[in-house]
């Protein structure tokens, strides 16, 4: 079913257990993303030291789709470097753009892939982006 | 006693094709807009067709032929609504009259206009339409902003109103419908305690109009809104009916050709009501398809499309309280109940649940539905919404309560 | 060398009709509104026979595609004005797009706004929707409005151009076209001498942007305007172009759902331009029609329209000039103009000229054509006038002009 | 010709050389109309005495339509009672909104039927009634 390729498993799981969820008491920023056309929200606290990525954690409500990208998001940046994060945050992008043309980069990507589906869905893309996004903003804020 | 309004489902094209899963297409999102019958699709090709011109403007048969249509669908919505046809301005929408009502009662020069200090009253159910244009009218000039509330089962509350609406509420908003909880508000108690202290009302009819009854005088209100597209009508023609000698008292907030009695390079004089509020080229198009769309409406009548929708938010609730998990948002019984049905289902986000209805071909609207305050006091993320027209029926229900069971599945929901 | 176009009319309906004394219809009114070609009809009607829902807020197919179709429609009109795509908002009209502006540069809330004191720049011959909106800016804000005049033969007069834009000018709007003489502006020149002291242009492109190429980039203008129905497109469909940033620098004009970041009961904030400056369900189908007339128009490629429209200003300007008694009010020569051409008739009121032409088949406009100002200044009730679209040719001015000789002998000039 | 049933002769007639057009020096009230549309505008002076219109003066520019209208107009109420003058005016406004079904009442009207035409012309209905409804405002005024 079409729905399948929507809903992964991988989805699934991360969205019932999502990772790195409930925001840790220390951090560098706080930033505060939402989706004004279904009200999803997200609050994420990240802390960087020597332009590497030491924690992230975040908390919201949302759909699957937001909840478990959010949660793969965490997984796959915590650790990284400032530009190594925005590679993969530029991958996964474009993979969101790709309207079910691309099945993503596995290596970059890892469990993100999960997500190609999302992309034949234009109303879906946002849900799968608002937690890359807040990243996005709070990396760049805290990079200034 | 079910109407059987059956028949005129075939009217509506948009029933030919197939959607997600190659399934036939059930439309839940009336509340949305609305799908159009050939009759009013046809009437607005055709006014393209045969007597495109710009309207009292010219001195040629087209531009006649083409104002005549133009103020015959005026005087056909003003019948529609129980009003005086030059009280009747075209908009582009409901959106839009709303805002020109708070421009026009912001400016100092119109003869009745807010000032500091003054109270305007919505209610915590209003769609953003109706709530954030009196939010920016109140920062515009001074005046405060307050609220009624609501009831757990989502019936306005009245119960503080000689507090909220007082000697210094000078405008009160209100709508007739809740989108969301499907509510139908007493607009007459409410207008008699605006009306006891000299207040304006303002009726938001785009829940109503479209599927009840209504008459002005009756309402006892002083403006009333509502958009085409919701009605059967085209997008892009929204109404604002305000009394006569009300509009009279007021400056108009667009401005540019056919609006005005005189014109200098240091400034101009309007023309009478409604014309001083439809400046440029008006959307003359949807005009006339919006009086096509009243014509199928009053055909079939809207005390059938009425008890039609009441029977099927019946059979809905019912269907609904058989599920397990799932939980109404607004009242559970039918009294002043339209056919708005609101819901959740537990541990499924709305956005989930209004996506595998998709695969099996059910359009639902998900989210706070323009009503975002609402939301956040019922703690709510966001509801599952099915809204009827004439052209859904009880298989339509049966599909979407069956769809339902599919959502918990899918999703593993227990309960 | 003249551009074949004959094969195109065949694509408008509404010559298919018979006019007043059974004439076929000569349709010399496009500056009012233009006629509409079978593939702009059909794009709207689709809309509603396939895709109708509400943009932008559904989770379901027909929202999906609607929401595309929409957005393509953005995109396509964004090409063809050299823009980027989240630069053009769709609003129901010029007139409303002129308004917004000039309300959103009146908000003290915008980062860029209009303050006492500040001097707004027109032009004498503007349209009364890129007049009357200042008028109302000036005294809403306390700002001053001036004006740059214009010559006799109808071209914008720069001679004092120091004196008018100075640096107390923070505005200038000035129409493209006029609407009464044809004239096209030397905007480059304008937006050049406002940009030196540090003035935002807004741009009336309602006469050219249908009828030639245009580049807002090259302009170099900060705002455009345009209508959708001038533009062989649906009427209820308006163009408002601005530069991301300072779209981005404006508060909205229009309040209401879709255009919100949050809402709560006591205020709301804004998403991105150009989606906070379309405040509720957008009138959709006409942006798709809208999208298919520029579909049109591009396929016969706009320097031919321009070609063919000049190739019919000279013609009727050459036969004008063989009348006595008739007085072509603009330029005479074809250098910098379009295809408007007002001209009066010696001892005969415009509007009774107009009447005798239609009763000829032959359909033109009369009277101020909302540029009062200007016709004080030239001391004229009136003008009539004829202009053209892709649909018009050799004959039409041929009979244009038999019918002024029969205006004449009906009312007995002698001249 | 269709043509010929708006342009009555009369109507031409009065258009050319217009009765009352020129305002005199005495009047108790002056008013001005315009028609909006087309910019054609009249002004008016009025002289009343004992509820009797002893004189009515205009000037203005206008369509043949407007000019002899209010030519006709002055004609028919100089020297009637405010009533009968009501009367006539109702009477003229009446034809102009028949549609082409009316002739008029030639008893009442006199010169005034020539424009029952005009009423199968909506766009110069406007044009027929501006010297009237400057009358009737003129009148009402005076009558205050
Ligand atoms: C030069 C000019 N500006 C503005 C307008 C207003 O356009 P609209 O009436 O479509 O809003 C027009 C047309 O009427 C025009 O010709
Ligand atoms: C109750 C209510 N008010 C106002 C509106 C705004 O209508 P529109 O978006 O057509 O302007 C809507 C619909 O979206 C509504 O449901």
């Amino acid at each position: 079913m079409e729905l399948d390729s929507l809903y992964q498993e991988v989805i699934l799981d991360h969205y019932r257990t999502p990772h790195h969820k409930g925001l840790t008491s220390e951090s560098d920023i706080q930033v505060h993303h939402n989706n004004p056309s279904c009200g999803d929200e997200v609050t994420l606290n990240l802390s960087m030291r020597d332009g590497k990525i030491v924690d992230i954690s975040w908390d919201g409500v949302g759909c699957s789709i937001s909840i478990a990208s959010a949660s793969v998001m965490s997984d796959l940046l915590i650790g990284k470097s400032y530009d190594q994060a925005n590679v993969i945050l530029q991958a996964f992008v474009e993979l969101m753009q790709s309207k079910g043309k691309s099945t993503g980069d596995e290596v970059l990507l890892e469990d993100g892939v999960a997500f190609a589906g999302v992309s034949k869905f234009p109303a879906r893309i946002k849900c799968a982006l608002l937690g890359w996004m807040a990243f996005k903003d709070a990396a760049a804020q805290v990079m200034e | 006693m079910s109407i059987d309004l059956s028949g005129y489902k075939k009217d509506f094209p948009i029933f030919e094709r197939k959607v997600r899963g190659g399934n036939s297409l059930v439309y839940l999102d009336s509340g949305a807009t609305s799908q159009k019958p050939d009759s009013v699709i046809e009437a607005e090709s055709n006014f393209y067709r045969t007597i495109n011109a710009a309207v009292h403007r010219g001195a040629h048969l087209l531009a006649e032929e083409a104002s005549e249509s133009y103020e015959a669908a005026r005087s056909n919505v003003a019948k529609f609504i129980g009003a005086h046809d030059n009280e009747v301005v075209f908009t582009k929408s409901a959106t839009e009259s709303l805002n020109v009502i708070a421009y026009a009662l912001g400016n100092p020069q119109s003869e009745v206009h807010i000032k500091s200090g003054d109270h305007i009253v919505v209610t915590e159910m209003e769609h953003h339409a109706n709530l954030i244009p009196w939010q920016q009218l109140a920062k515009r000039t001074g005046a405060i902003l307050s609220w009624l509330s609501f009831t757990e089962d989502g019936r306005i509350d009245l119960s503080n109103i000689d507090e909220i609406i007082t000697t210094k509420t000078k405008l009160v908003a209100i709508t007739h419908q809740s989108n969301v909880f499907g509510t139908i508000l007493p607009i007459q108690e409410i207008s008699k305690a605006a009306k006891a202290v000299g207040a304006l009302v303002v009726l938001d009819a785009c829940q109503s109009a479209p599927h009840f009854s209504i008459d002005v005088k009756e309402l006892n209100v002083d403006f009333l809104v509502f958009s085409g597209h919701k009605a059967l009508g085209p997008t892009g023609i929204g109404i604002l009916w305000g009394k006569y000698e009300l509009l009279e008292k007021l400056e108009p907030a667009i401005f540019g050709g056919s609006m005005v009695d005189s014109v200098t390079m240091q400034g101009a004089t309007w023309s009478s009501a409604p014309r001083k509020f439809e400046a440029g080229v008006p959307n003359m198009a949807q005009a006339v398809g919006l009086s096509a769309a009243i014509d199928y409406l009053t055909n079939i009548g809207m005390d059938n499309i009425s008890s039609h929708e009441h029977e099927l938010t019946k059979k809905l609730l019912a269907g609904l309280s058989g599920i397990s998990g799932v939980k109404v948002i607004g009242p559970l019984d039918l009294k002043d109940r339209g056919g708005v049905v609101s819901f959740t289902v537990e541990g499924v986000h709305p956005h989930d649940v209004g996506q595998v209805l998709d695969q099996y071909g059910i359009a639902v609207r998900t989210g706070h539905h323009c009503a975002w305050p609402l939301m956040r006091k019922l703690k709510l993320v966001g509801t599952t919404r099915a809204s009827f027209h004439i052209y859904n029926d009880a298989h339509d229900i049966d599909r979407l309560l069956s769809g339902i069971e599919k959502v918990k599945s899918y999703f593993k929901v227990s309960k």
